[in-house]
Order: C-alpha cells, then sequence, then structure tokens
C-alpha cells in the first residue's frame, strides 16, 4: 500500500512535516491553552476518529475538567485490519503527530501523554520513539517542557489483541490493563478517562493537523474543504481500482473524484459500488457516486460514514449479500459482549444474511432484518454497535434485487431501520 | 291483540309489557355468577369481599348476598393462593418436597413440615432418634403457642379491636426469633429432615426459650385479660356460629374448632405419635361450640402447650438428631399416611412411593380447607359483621386451602 | 434590567415591595376618603361582621386541632401498643401528621366513573363545614365565646346532625355497596343516639334554665362540686356515650368498620376529599370533648378557685423613657446572662453555640413567665386554659378507648340507644324535674 | 364476665393505661439493628474458612439440589470461552474459579495446573518487577508472560494477581478477552486467515468457511488435539496478495478468488493426514 499523489489543487498538510520543527509547540505555549483552543476552533478542526467534535471545544472541556492529573492520548490504533492511513501518517509524519500530542498535552495540563499504536506497526513505533527521544534529548520534552520546568512524558503504547480498541473507552480501559469493553458515554473521556482522569484523546489524524494549523493560520485551515468541517482527510481506496493507495483528500470531495484520482477501474468493468468506511461500512452504488461528498454528514445520508477511511471498489464479480453477510459476521466476531443485542443481534443478523445468501429467506426475513438492526442500534453503547448492522442495511437498501424477491418486492425503497 | 310480556329484569317471576324491550333488553345471563343476579329478591344484593379486602385473611374471596345487614347466603370463592404444591412435591425428590410444604401454613409452617415427614418415615420405615423426637415436639408446642398468640390478635382485630394484634405480635416475634436460632428462618423453617431435624439445639435458642418461659405464662395472662372479659367481645361472640358435634364430626372438623363442640378428639392422644404418650396433658374442651369458645379453647391450650415444654425439657435425652439413612432415598412401592394434630386441625400427608427418589402421588390434607366450608352455614341469618367473627374464630391460614 | 443577577429572595422582593407600596398608597388614600363611612358600616352591622370574623377564626383554627388529633391517635394509640408511633419528622414526631394532611393534599383526586358527580363532590364540604360550624358556639372562655347567643346547645345539635346528611350522600353518590352500607349505618346510628344526646341534656336545661352554653358554663361556677358532672352523673354518662357515637368512635365506629365495609362512606374517596372526612372526623371529637367540657365538666372554670392576683402589675408608663431602653436590653441581657453558664460548662462549647444556646433557653423562660403572668393576671387566658385541659382530657380518653375496645355490632348498637339510654335519659329528666319540683327552685 | 355491667371495659382500660407507661418494645431499625441468631440463613452467600479461602467446590451440588432453582452459576460468552458469573467480581477467589474452570466442562488446558504441579515463576517475578506491580500496566504484564512462557500459566497469572492486587477474576477477564493471549501450552503452529474487507471480496471468506468446517472448531481457538489454532489476522500485511492466508507465519502466495474453496479443501486434508 502506498501514497497516492493527490490532483493538483487538494490541499496537502497531514503528511507534510513541519519546516521548522517545534516552532507550533512554542506557539502553543506563548499563546496559552486559552489561544490555542480558540485557534482551533476558529479552524473548525473536527475529530478524525468518528465523533467529529470540534476539538477545540474538547480539549476546553478537559482542561476545565478539575482534576489531580489530566492526560493526552493519541489514538493510532486502527480497528479494520486492512487499513494503513494511520500508518502511513505515523511513519511519515511522525513529527507532526508528537508535535500536535505536545500541544494536546500542553494545552490540556497533563504531565503524561501516550500514543496508542498497534503492536505490528513496529516501523511507525521506532520513527515515532525516536523522535520522542531527539526531543527528550533536546530538552523540548521530557523533564522540561520547553525548558519551562513543566515535565512531559509522550509514551509510545503498543497494543494489540482486540478491533474494539480503536472505540475511544475502550482504548482507556486497554491502556490501563483492563478488559476491552465499552463504557456508557457520557462521561466522556474528556470527563472520565484513563485511570478515571480527564482525558483528551485526538485520532492521529487529527493531530498532525494541529501543528500545520497552529503554523499557518486557522483561517488557511478553513478554507479547505467541507465549510462543515473543513480540513483534509486519509482515505484508503483499494479493491478494483487501477492505483490501489492512501490518498488525502480535502472533505467534501465527491467519490467521483477520489475514484478518478485512484486511477479509475482496473480490470475496465465498470464500478457497482463503493464500500465506504471498512467493515461497518456501507454500499454505496455508482449512480451516487457523483452527488456525495466525501464528508461526515454527506456519507450519513447515504447510510455510510468516514469510519477508517477505507473506500473499496466493488465491481460486477462481487455478490454484495455474500460480502454483506461476511462483514455481519466479523462485527459478531468482534463484539465485545458487553451490550447483549450487540452480541448476540449481530449473530442473528448475519443468520439472515445468510439466509438471504443461501436464497433460503422466508417472507419475513426482511422486516425482521430491519427490526433487529434498529434494536441494535438503539442499543448501542459504541460505534461498532451502532455501526454494525449498516453493510446489510445499505446493501438491502441499495441493492435489493440481489437480496432475491424477498427485499426486492416489498417497496422499492425500504427506509433503512434508523431513520 | 294480546299484549306481549316478557319477565321483569329485577324479578324473573314478575311478567312486565315487552315494549319495554325497545329500550330494555332482557339481559341473557352468560355466566352461572350473572345468572345468580336474577334470584335476588327485593331489597336484596350481592356484596363481594376480597380477595383483596382488610379482614379475609389474605386472598379468600367471599360473595355474600345480604338483606340490608342480614346475610342471606354466602359463597366463598378459593384458588388466588394456588400454586399446586402437591404436583411440585412428587415432581421433586423426598427432602425437597418438604421445603415446598412450608409456605401452606405460613403461621406455623413445622406443622406442615412434620405431616410429611411422618408419611415418608413411615414409608421408609426409619427410626427417629429419641432426642429427635423431642426436639419436634417441643418445636411444635412452640409453633402452636405461636399461631394461637396471633389467633388472638387476629380474634380482636377483626372484631374492631387494633390492640391486642400488636401485643400477640411481640409474643410470636419472640417465639419466632427463638426457633429462628435454632432452625435459621423466621417463617418457613424447613427444619424437619426425614429421619430427624437438622441440628441439634443451641445455646443461643436454649437461652431464648429460658428467658421467655419465665414470664411467658404471666404475659400471656395479662394479654388475655384485655378481650377476655370484655363485655363488647364478649356480647360479640357468644352464641355466635354455634356449631354442634354431630355436623363438626360430619363436615370432618378437627382441632380446637371440633374441641369446641364438646368433642374430645385429640391426635397427640388418640392416635399417638412422636413422644406424645409419655408427656402429660390435658385436651381442652367446651360444650357451646360457639366462636367464643372456640377463641377459649386455643387460649386454655396455650397453657398445656406451655406445660407439655416444661416437661419435653426436663425429660429430653442425650444423643444423635438424625438417624442413619442413606444420601438418596428410594423407598420401596407402598403407600403411608402421616398427620399431625396442629393449631388448627389435622394436618394430613398420603403419600405414594412408585420405588423412585419421587414420590408417585402425594396429597396433602389440610384443615382450613375443611373448616372453611363452614363459614357459610354458621353465618347465615346473622349480620355482616358476624361473618368476620365467625371467620376469624374457624382461623383459616388461606396458604393451606388454596394450595 | 439587572433581574437575571437577582436572587429568586431578591426577585419576590422586587416584585412585592411596589405592590405593597402602591396598596398601600392606595389603602391609605381610600380610608382617608371613605374611612368614616366605612366605620360607620361596620358598626352599624357589628353583628355581621363579628360572625364573619368568627366563622374565618374557627375555619382557620380547626385544621391545626385536627392535626393534633391526628398526632395525639398515632402516638397514644402507639404507646398503648408498646411501640413508639411517629418519631421521625419534628419533636418526637409531632410535625407528622401535618406531612400526613400535604401528603392527602398532593395525591391525586380521583373520581370513579360511575359516582354521581355533584353529590359525590359536595358530600366532604357538607360534613366539614357541619363539624366546623359546631365551633362557633363553643364557650372556649366567657371573653373567647364566638357566638354566645342563646338557644347555642339547639344550634349545636342541629347543625351537628347536620353532618348525617353528608356521610348519606357520599354514600349513596358512591356506587359501592361498601360505601352505601356505610351511610345508612352512619345516618342511623346518628339518628337514634341523637334522641339520648339530646334528651341527656334537658335535665341541665331544667336546672339552668337556658340553652345558652356561656350560661350553663357560668352556672357551674364555683367549686369543682358545682360541676353538672356530680350534680347529673346519670345524663353524663349517657351524654358521653351518645357523644362517641355522634363522632363515630370507637367502639361505636361502625360506619367506616374497615374489618367489615372496607371505609365506609369514604371508600370511593381519595386525595384532599377523603381528607376532608378524616378532618371532620378529627374535628367532630374536638367538638364534642369541648361540649362535653363546658356542659358537664364546667367549661372554663377552674376546679378551685384561689385567688392567686398578686397585684404587682407595674405601671409601664411609669417607666417613662426606660420603657423602650428595657424591652431592648432585656433579651441581649438575659441571652448573655443564659449564654455565660454554658460557655464557662465545656471548652468544648462554640461562642456561637452558647449565644444560640442562651437565646432559646432566654426565651423559653421568658415565654414561660410571661405565660404564668398571662394566666395569674389575664383571666381569658387562664379560662381557656383550664378548658383546653378539660377537653383534651376526654380527647385523651377518646383515643384511650379507641386503643382498648373492640367494636360493638350494628344492632347491638342500636338496641342498646333505644332500650337503655333512651329509657334513661327519659329517667334522668323525671328525676331533675321532680327535685327542683320538690326543691322548689 | 364480670357481674357489675362495664367491669370489664374498664380493667381493659387499666391494662392499656398501664402498657402505655411501659417501656416500648420497637427496634428502631436503621440505628438498631435487630438481634439475629448465627444461625441465621436469611441471605445466600459465600462463606470462607479461617484462612480465608473461600469453602465453595463449585461442585454444582447445591445448584442441583435446589428444587427452585434459586441458585445458579457459570456460562458462556460470546467467545465460546468460559466466563463465571456469580455475582459481583468481590465474590471470586482464585480457587473457586480454576474449579470452576475445571468443572465447568471446559478442560483446563494447563496440564500442569490440572495435576496440580506448579511452575516456576522467577521470570514472571522479573516481568513483574519491570512494570513495577502496577496493575494498570496489566496488559503488559500478560504479553511479556506469554513472550517467556510461549501460553499464560494459571500458577502466573495467581502468581500475578497475587503481587499486584489486582483480582483473579479482573486478571483472568483480561486475560481472555484479547485474542492473542493463549491459555493453551504446546500450540506452536497456527493457521491465520485475514478477514479485512479486500481479503473477503477476494475469497478470504470461502476459505475460512471450509477450515473451520473441516476442523470442526470455530476461528479463535485451538484445534481439539492437536497443536495447531485457526486464528483471524489482526492486520493485514502491506503488499500481500489478496486472499491472504498465513501458515506458521508464512503467507501464502498460490491463492487467488478462483481457487480459494478447493485451496482450503486441499490444506485441510494435507493436516488431517
Amino acid at each position: 500500500m502506498k501514497r497516492l499523489n493527490a490532483p493538483k489543487g487538494w490541499s496537502q498538510l497531514l503528511f507534510t512535516t513541519p519546516t521548522e520543527p517545534w516552532a507550533a509547540l512554542r506557539a502553543a505555549a506563548a499563546a496559552g491553552a486559552a489561544g490555542t483552543t480558540a485557534t482551533l476552533t476558529a479552524a473548525g478542526l473536527r475529530g478524525r476518529g468518528g465523533g467529529g467534535f470540534l476539538t477545540g471545544a474538547k480539549w476546553q472541556a478537559t482542561a476545565a475538567e478539575p482534576a489531580s492529573q489530566h492526560y493526552a492520548v493519541a489514538n493510532g490504533y486502527e480497528s479494520d485490519p486492512a487499513v494503513f492511513t494511520n500508518r502511513l501518517l505515523m511513519e511519515e509524519n511522525p513529527q507532526g503527530i508528537v508535535e500536535g500530542l505536545a500541544i494536546a498535552a500542553l494545552t490540556v495540563g497533563a504531565r503524561e501523554a501516550f500514543i496508542a499504536v498497534r503492536a505490528e506497526y513496529t516501523e511507525a513505533i521506532k520513527r515515532l520513539e525516536a523522535v520522542i527521544t531527539n526531543a527528550e534529548r533536546d530538552g523540548i520534552l521530557g523533564a522540561t517542557l520547553l525548558g519551562t520546568g513543566r515535565e512531559l512524558i509522550i509514551t509510545v503504547r503498543p497494543l494489540q489483541g482486540s478491533s474494539m480498541i480503536g472505540e475511544e473507552t475502550v482504548l482507556m480501559k486497554a491502556l490501563a490493563g483492563k478488559r476491552g469493553q465499552p463504557e456508557q458515554t457520557p462521561p466522556y473521556p474528556s470527563e472520565v478517562g484513563y485511570l478515571g482522569k480527564p482525558t483528551a484523546v485526538n485520532n492521529v489524524a487529527t493531530l498532525a493537523a494541529v501543528p500545520w494549523i497552529l503554523n499557518n493560520g486557522a483561517a488557511a485551515y478553513a478554507q479547505i474543504g467541507d465549510t462543515a468541517q473543513p480540513g483534509t482527510v486519509l482515505v484508503q481506496i483499494s479493491g478494483s481500482v487501477a492505483n490501489p493507495g492512501v490518498l488525502e483528500v480535502p472533505t467534501g470531495t465527491l467519490l467521483n473524484e477520489i475514484i478518478a484520482a485512484a486511477g479509475g477501474t482496473a480490470s475496465g468493468a465498470a464500478i457497482k459500488a463503493l464500500l465506504v468506511g471498512g467493515p461497518t461500512g456501507g454500499f454505496i452504488p455508482a449512480n451516487l457516486f457523483g452527488g456525495t461528498p466525501y464528508s461526515g454528514a454527506g456519507l450519513k445520508s447515504v447510510g455510510a460514514h468516514i469510519g477508517s477511511g477505507a473506500l473499496l471498489a466493488l465491481d460486477n464479480s462481487v455478490a454484495i449479500p455474500e460480502l454483506a453477510t461476511m462483514l455481519t459476521r466479523w462485527c459478531a466476531d468482534e463484539a465485545c459482549g458487553k451490550t447483549i443485542p450487540c452480541r448476540i443481534g449481530t449473530r442473528r443478523l448475519a443468520e439472515i444474511g445468510q439466509r438471504f445468501v443461501d436464497g433460503l429467506a422466508g417472507p419475513d426475513d426482511a422486516e425482521r432484518l430491519q427490526k433487529l438492526a434498529a434494536d441494535v442500534t438503539d442499543s448501542a453503547l459504541c460505534a461498532h454497535e451502532a455501526l454494525a448492522p449498516s453493510p446489510l442495511l445499505t446493501g438491502v437498501r441499495y441493492f435489493a434485487s440481489e437480496f432475491g424477491p424477498a427485499v426486492a418486492e416489498p417497496s422499492a425503497t425500504p427506509t433503512s431501520g434508523r431513520s | 291483540m294480546t299484549q306481549q310480556m316478557r319477565p321483569s329484569l329485577d324479578d324473573p317471576r314478575v311478567a312486565i309489557p315487552a315494549e319495554s324491550t325497545w329500550y330494555e333488553p332482557a339481559p341473557i345471563p352468560q355466566t352461572e355468577r350473572q345468572a345468580e343476579f336474577l334470584t335476588l329478591r327485593e331489597g336484596e344484593m350481592f356484596v363481594n369481599m376480597g380477595p383483596q379486602h382488610p379482614s379475609t385473611h389474605g386472598v379468600l374471596r367471599v360473595i355474600i348476598k345480604v338483606n340490608g345487614e342480614k346475610v342471606v347466603d354466602l359463597d366463598p370463592v378459593l384458588g388466588y393462593l394456588h400454586r399446586g404444591v402437591e404436583k411440585l412435591c412428587e415432581n421433586a425428590d423426598y427432602h425437597q418436597a418438604i421445603c415446598y410444604t412450608d409456605p401452606l401454613e405460613y403461621v406455623a409452617s413445622l406443622f406442615c413440615e412434620a405431616a410429611p415427614v411422618a408419611a415418608f418415615e413411615k414409608l421408609m420405615d426409619v427410626e427417629v432418634p429419641l432426642r429427635a423426637q423431642y426436639i419436634r415436639v417441643l418445636t411444635m408446642e412452640l409453633n402452636r403457642i405461636a399461631s394461637h398468640t396471633l389467633f388472638q390478635g387476629w380474634m380482636a382485630l377483626d372484631l374492631g379491636g387494633i390492640t391486642p394484634i400488636l401485643w400477640a405480635f411481640i409474643e410470636r416475634d419472640e417465639i419466632v426469633d427463638m426457633l429462628a436460632a435454632l432452625t435459621g428462618q423466621k417463617l418457613l423453617y424447613n427444619y424437619y429432615r426425614i429421619g430427624g431435624v437438622n441440628g441439634d439445639l443451641n445455646h443461643e435458642f436454649m437461652s431464648r426459650l429460658g428467658t421467655w418461659m419465665s414470664r411467658a405464662a404471666a404475659q400471656i395472662d395479662s394479654n388475655l385479660a384485655l378481650i377476655n372479659e370484655n363485655e363488647i367481645f364478649v356480647r360479640r361472640t357468644r352464641g355466635l356460629g354455634v356449631l354442634d358435634a354431630k355436623t363438626a364430626l360430619k363436615m370432618g372438623v378437627t382441632g380446637p374448632n371440633l374441641r369446641a363442640s364438646g368433642v374430645p378428639y385429640d391426635l397427640r392422644r388418640d392416635r399417638p405419635y412422636l413422644v406424645y404418650p409419655e408427656l402429660e396433658f390435658d385436651v381442652p374442651t367446651r360444650d357451646e361450640g360457639d366462636s367464643l369458645a372456640r377463641y377459649l379453647v386455643r387460649m386454655d391450650e396455650i397453657k398445656q402447650s406451655i406445660r407439655i415444654i416444661d416437661q419435653v425439657l426436663h425429660e429430653m435425652p442425650d444423643g444423635p438428631v438424625m438417624a442413619k439413612l442413606p444420601r438418596l432415598l428410594r423407598p420401596r412401592p407402598g403407600r403411608a399416611f402421616g398427620a399431625v394434630e396442629g393449631p388448627r386441625g389435622v394436618y394430613g400427608t398420603y403419600a405414594i412411593s412408585d420405588g423412585t427418589d419421587q414420590p408417585f402421588r402425594m396429597r396433602i390434607h389440610d384443615p382450613s380447607f375443611v373448616h372453611l366450608q363452614l363459614v357459610g352455614p354458621l353465618t347465615k341469618g346473622n349480620l355482616i359483621a358476624d361473618t368476620m367473627a365467625v371467620m376469624a374464630s374457624l382461623d383459616p391460614v388461606m396458604g393451606g386451602v388454596d394450595k | 434590567m439587572a433581574w437575571n443577577r437577582l436572587t429568586p429572595a431578591g426577585r419576590v422582593l422586587a416584585v412585592l415591595l411596589p405592590v405593597l407600596a402602591l396598596g398601600g398608597a392606595l389603602t391609605t388614600a381610600l380610608l382617608i376618603a371613605f374611612g368614616g363611612a366605612i366605620a360607620a358600616t361596620i358598626g352599624a352591622n357589628l353583628p355581621i361582621v363579628r360572625f364573619l370574623v368568627a366563622a374565618v377564626v374557627t375555619f382557620l383554627i380547626s385544621v391545626p386541632v385536627a392535626f393534633l388529633l391526628i398526632y395525639m391517635e398515632m402516638k397514644i394509640i402507639a404507646l398503648m401498643n408498646l411501640r413508639i408511633g411517629p418519631d421521625r419528622i419534628g419533636p418526637a414526631g409531632a410535625v407528622m401528621s401535618v406531612v400526613h394532611g400535604l401528603k392527602v393534599l398532593m395525591k391525586e383526586d380521583f373520581t370513579p366513573p360511575s359516582v354521581d358527580v355533584p353529590v359525590f363532590t359536595l358530600a366532604p364540604v357538607v360534613v366539614y363545614l357541619a363539624s366546623f360550624m359546631t365551633l362557633l358556639v363553643i364557650p372556649f372562655a366567657p371573653e373567647l365565646t364566638s357566638m354566645g347567643f342563646e338557644l347555642g346547645l339547639l344550634y349545636f345539635f342541629a347543625i351537628g346532625g347536620l353532618s348525617v346528611v353528608g356521610l348519606m350522600m357520599a354514600g349513596w353518590s358512591s356506587f359501592n355497596k361498601y360505601s352505601l352500607l356505610g351511610g345508612i349505618r352512619a345516618a342511623a346510628q346518628a339518628i337514634s343516639y341523637e334522641i339520648p344526646l339530646t334528651l341527656s341534656v334537658v335535665g341541665i336545661v331544667i336546672l339552668t334554665g337556658s340553652l345558652s352554653l356561656p350560661k350553663i358554663v357560668a352556672a357551674q361556677d364555683g367549686s369543682f362540686l358545682d360541676w353538672f358532672i356530680f350534680r347529673q352523673p346519670l345524663a353524663a354518662i349517657i351524654f358521653f356515650i351518645a357523644i362517641t357515637a355522634e363522632a363515630n368512635r370507637t367502639p361505636f365506629d361502625n360506619a367506616e368498620a374497615d374489618q367489615e365495609i372496607v371505609a365506609g362512606f369514604a371508600t370511593e374517596y381519595s386525595g384532599m376529599r377523603f381528607g376532608f372526612f378524616f378532618f371532620a372526623e378529627y374535628v367532630n371529637v374536638f367538638i364534642v370533648s369541648a361540649l362535653f367540657s363546658a356542659v358537664f365538666l364546667g367549661g372554663s372554670n377552674p376546679p378551685i378557685h384561689i385567688n392567686l392576683h398578686p397585684q404587682i402589675l407595674i405601671n409601664l408608663g411609669m417607666l417613662g423613657i426606660g420603657l423602650p431602653l428595657i424591652a431592648g436590653l432585656a433579651p441581649v441581657i438575659g441571652t448573655l446572662l443564659f449564654a455565660a453558664p454554658l460557655w464557662f460548662a465545656s471548652t468544648r462549647v462554640k461562642g456561637w453555640q452558647a449565644l444560640i444556646g442562651g437565646f432559646l433557653l432566654f426565651g423559653g423562660v421568658s415565654t414561660a413567665a410571661i405565660g404564668l403572668w398571662a394566666f395569674a393576671m389575664l383571666p381569658p387566658v387562664a379560662n381557656l386554659i383550664w378548658f383546653l385541659i378539660k377537653t383534651f382530657t376526654l380527647v385523651f380518653t377518646f383515643v384511650w378507648m379507641r386503643g382498648t375496645l373492640p367494636r360493638a355490632r350494628i344492632d347491638q348498637l342500636m338496641g342498646f340507644a333505644w332500650k337503655w339510654l333512651l329509657p334513661a335519659s327519659l329517667l334522668n329528666i323525671f328525676a331533675t324535674a321532680f327535685a327542683v319540683l320538690i326543691a322548689g327552685r | 364476665m364480670p357481674r357489675i355491667p362495664g367491669a370489664g371495659l374498664v380493667s381493659g382500660m387499666r391494662l392499656t393505661l398501664t402498657r402505655f407507661f411501659q417501656p416500648k418494645r420497637t427496634v428502631m431499625y436503621p440505628e438498631a439493628k435487630p438481634d439475629i441468631a448465627p444461625r441465621n440463613r436469611g441471605r445466600l452467600e459465600l462463606v470462607t474458612d479461617e484462612h480465608g479461602t473461600l469453602k465453595c467446590e463449585t461442585c454444582f451440588q447445591c445448584a442441583q439440589a435446589c428444587p427452585i432453582e434459586c441458585i445458579d452459576m457459570g456460562g458462556t460468552d460470546t467467545k465460546g470461552r468460559f466466563a463465571v458469573h456469580w455475582g459481583p467480581a468481590e465474590q471470586y477467589a482464585e480457587r473457586r474459579e480454576e474449579s470452576a474452570m475445571r468443572r465447568s466442562g471446559r478442560t483446563v488446558s494447563d496440564a500442569a495446573a490440572a495435576t496440580g504441579a506448579t511452575i516456576n515463576t522467577t521470570k514472571v517475578d522479573e516481568i513483574l518487577e519491570a512494570h513495577d506491580y502496577d496493575p494498570h500496566h496489566m496488559l503488559g504484564i500478560l504479553e511479556a508472560i506469554q513472550g517467556a512462557y510461549g501460553y499464560l500459566p494459571v500458577d502466573a497469572l495467581k502468581r500475578v494477581s497475587g503481587a499486584t492486587g489486582a483480582w483473579y477474576a479482573m486478571v483472568y477477564g483480561t486475560a481472555t478477552f484479547y485474542k492473542h493471549l493463549a491459555f493453551e501450552p504446546g500450540v506452536t503452529r497456527s493457521i491465520a486467515v485475514c478477514r479485512c474487507a479486500n481479503c473477503l471480496v477476494s475469497g478470504a471468506g470461502s476459505v475460512m468457511g471450509t477450515l473451520s468446517y473441516e476442523f470442526a472448531t470455530e476461528f479463535g481457538r485451538a484445534i481439539p488435539w492437536s497443536n495447531l489454532r485457526l486464528e483471524s489476522l489482526p492486520s493485514h500485511l502491506l503488499g500481500a496478495p489478496s486472499p491472504l492466508v498465513v501458515i506458521d507465519g508464512e503467507p501464502q502466495r498460490d491463492l487467488s478468488a478462483k481457487n480459494a474453496a478447493s485451496w482450503a479443501a486441499a490444506l485441510a486434508g494435507r493436516y488431517a493426514a
């Protein structure tokens, strides 16, 4: 998997190592916590992990929480097995991530910060640790932060064993060495996080943008991409495209343009659908490529989500019901078991999907699928559960004909369970 | 042209012109209960008491046909507490069956254990150690006192006096705490086992028993003084609901209710079990057969029970409290009937074994069920208030009635 | 506007002060303009004004009286049952009944679908009105009688009998057989006992020659041997039994015998409508006790007259300018005096604690002193206290009976009234009349 | 009944008045606890012996004997791993849990623990020392132990629980939750299949279905009576062809979407032989 060259006119900032290292950190120290959060809020930087909170507001809330200790955590753990956006980012721009995390820690008043990384990403861990070691040697991090006498220890924490760790409440527990099961939110980690202390948890893609904003100004960032959610996101496009790879796209870019940037189809056969958002994402049919912007709101309106940033192009050789069922089964296997509708409901969803695949579906299976999906979504404790039914739901919604007569006949566009 | 006639709504025997059917169609009774409404005479009405009513002793439902205050007819409706205990027992093994019988008689549950235990012991031909027999007599008599004291309070409460029930509960609490120190529970003791009892007497129980015995008789006498001499109480109960000996025997009445009618029948003396033959006690009887007599017989029994406890404490031998038995009980095929004299009458259990570890059939005889059928005959012609007095004097416990 | 920065109390003040100022100014202006006319109107219609004031005052005191009686009932019966009774809310649980009242007030006021709505709604009002209207003629003290008119006793029996109408209304309109039985029982019982009740006081009317309660009380002036309970013992017994039945108290509480007919006429009532029945019952208990103490126990007369009128009344005008000085300084000095021993008693007592304790002690002692002074110097206070002592002794007796006795059966109850009490009261009348004739009074 | 009418009433009144002044019998419950006998069996609870060890052996006899079935213990989670759910974590103790594992049908895979033998825990102590006995580093500690022993011995978990102060139940729960931690010793070989969307598109699904059918086990568990585990790959390797199957760390390259099913059947046949 490699980085793709972006077409002209697309802003590229995440992979850009700051020209002057630690300038943004110094600027943040000079501006103070209030100044930094104000700049970030003005820039409109939102979390890239899925929640989409304003990063400035989140840090402000964390800093305002009264506690003996605050923490900052960079979430570099990728839930999906085959997505490498964060890995590529950590390998190519470790400086930006460490600096962003240092700014976060400075803003929320943390003395300890962690970068959670998949244990398999040995190269990324090596490079991140190198940056930290150099900075500590130069007196920028470590016992004295920028020579102020405040300490800031940044540790790289390799984690493995469950794909649920990408969820932020689970990450808090995994860092503390507990069973990786999500907690009810609120309280968010900004109130009760690592070891029960307020913690600022940010995706590495979010943190990498922070030094750029502080160096180049909030206004410059706010102009990029979609107005509601400005900035750029990392996208990994694969499947039947000519140039699979990781691409940095401004938010709001149409799906068409992304496919074009990846070189169009590989085999020459038309792309039937795009699976957006990894295993818990949704299928988007070809006729919507032109009208769907790659942004949180735009994708939500068609039943998908940014998620891990994975885009999987599917051509006609792929049967949607079979793939959707397999993805649902993956969700069932990865369920942590805390919420019963998730633990059992996803399993039942996969069974219903299997009946569609085998052609054994009964007349009421379509309705049962919708009801069960609504139940699973409504009782969700974490994003994994809330999104687990989306492959089947979007599959049924857009590719009803493939699911056989039981789904195709009742109505042309069955509503999704959530709406 | 002859006028069409139809039966009246109020009295079916009266014919009224049929024009009124235009606006008042003749009701067709759908159920037996609805049909009963057509039998109401002038000035009569049905009053439905229970299953939620302050004085129906749990969940009894009584449908009273009254003429003014006078009770014309009375129909008890049972089954609100039915749990199918007999069937449950038949699906449990012999040890487990005992714990189902406890809640039948939640006021004196030791007797409801004693009956099946007696039946099972006969079925398996088990010899109960002597000390265990004495302990059973001791605990049963204590439980009898607890039940009768509570009866005194209930009786007064149903007649409108509120203080005796609280005094009664003080006495009962002491006994019940004492039994809890021995058996581990306050209400459903589950203490008797096939072949003995579950645990020997302990210091806690003995010290509580000693404290209580030292002043029990005086305290109970003093409590009794409140209502035994009370004119209002005596006037309301004397001559009320008179049950003669012949009817009582015909109806299968047992226990204090039978002895209040002048029949000196007590299982402890007439069909002795455990160590009762070695103990000395009287069987109090009265000849009146009215509510007051039933009340007074019970109060006399309390004194006899204290006398029995006194003897048991003096004569109790040392030794084991549990016979040696195999873990899994499989009696030979056969049948047995065990019965004990309880505070309300004879509690009996008839068990049939088919050789497995579960009873093939288990029939439970409960005196409350028998006594409840007396409420109708005894209260007809009296007032509504007397229904409560008669019912209280019969002292039914609905757990056993509905089983 | 700084409205948002005000505390709630400040907002209340900000609204109230202008309104009060405006209202005060308006009232003053009205008084200046029409003061003479108003005074003249009041002076011309003094009885009406007096009646209105008395009605309002009796209505206001009836509720606390009911609360006090409910608390007494709960506590005394509990103590007789060897329980503790209410002890959590207020000192020794004294506020418990108020909380009960609040609870009743906040409960759902439910009207069952089949009831006769106007009658059902009016019944508690009638019952409550009947009981508190009889309060008007109670002679708390010669000076403290709301309406001391002639025929007071007759008025009492007439209005008291009105509550039967309310009970019948409740029983009939509830569309419930228990309610019907309860209402009819109440009616039968009240009407039966009205007769011995009324006849039993005829002897006293013969002796005093008046139906006015203040006059009956005045006739018992002297030592306790002049009380009618000693001169008319049979009448007193009949009267006592009859008022027990009138007030629906144990052993004659058949109208609401919960073991038989659940709650009688009040079965279908809930919320404050039930509360009205409840209050009326306890106000009734107070009223019949007050009546008994007025008619038979000498009312506000002390049992023995002791001339304890020490002439130590200080002429306050004599102090001149010193009066405000003493009035201002006495609490301060008294507080300090009482605080000093507390302060020196233990080193753990903080200064403010000692001051608060001292103030409370001073308050208690000075209130007691003023009370004693008033008892000795002001006859109305002494009379009221004697009256209340007698009344509450009777209330205690009623509660005591409730804690002891079972309920009489309805036929025994009626039989007792007609077969025993009525002949006995007639006998009493004849005996009294004969005695009066013999004595030539 | 007394001769004088009303005398009975008066004597009753006298009795209540004397009781009015007698000491009261109310137990002021929340402040004063009622006097409960030591034999009272009001509530089910697990009792400990004089050493503080739970007396319960998890023999399940109480649950079997209880006629109304109010005693219950044990259950399985979604992973097919055994998890005890009997009350809150404070009621667990090590002895109980082991026997719960042993008796509830799950074989204790640690042969040493099953026979009562112990392992040499010096390495565990070193690891604990290195992690400062911090229960918040539990994941790191467990990973290090797995690195040292090749699996997680029950003795080591006990030692970790005792040294860090974490409840054994929590240690056990953590160890069973993360899939890379294994309890089975001697499982050295693995067949791992990537389950990312890419691979699923190109045939990993049929590989998995065939393998789990042929080996009669689920992914994430050891194959009974062998030293082989079926795993789902935690992450896709960079640049690997799809679908990705890794056998003993060796990516298999002769797969494609077309021949996936037949390839898996052949693989299973090879291992069965």
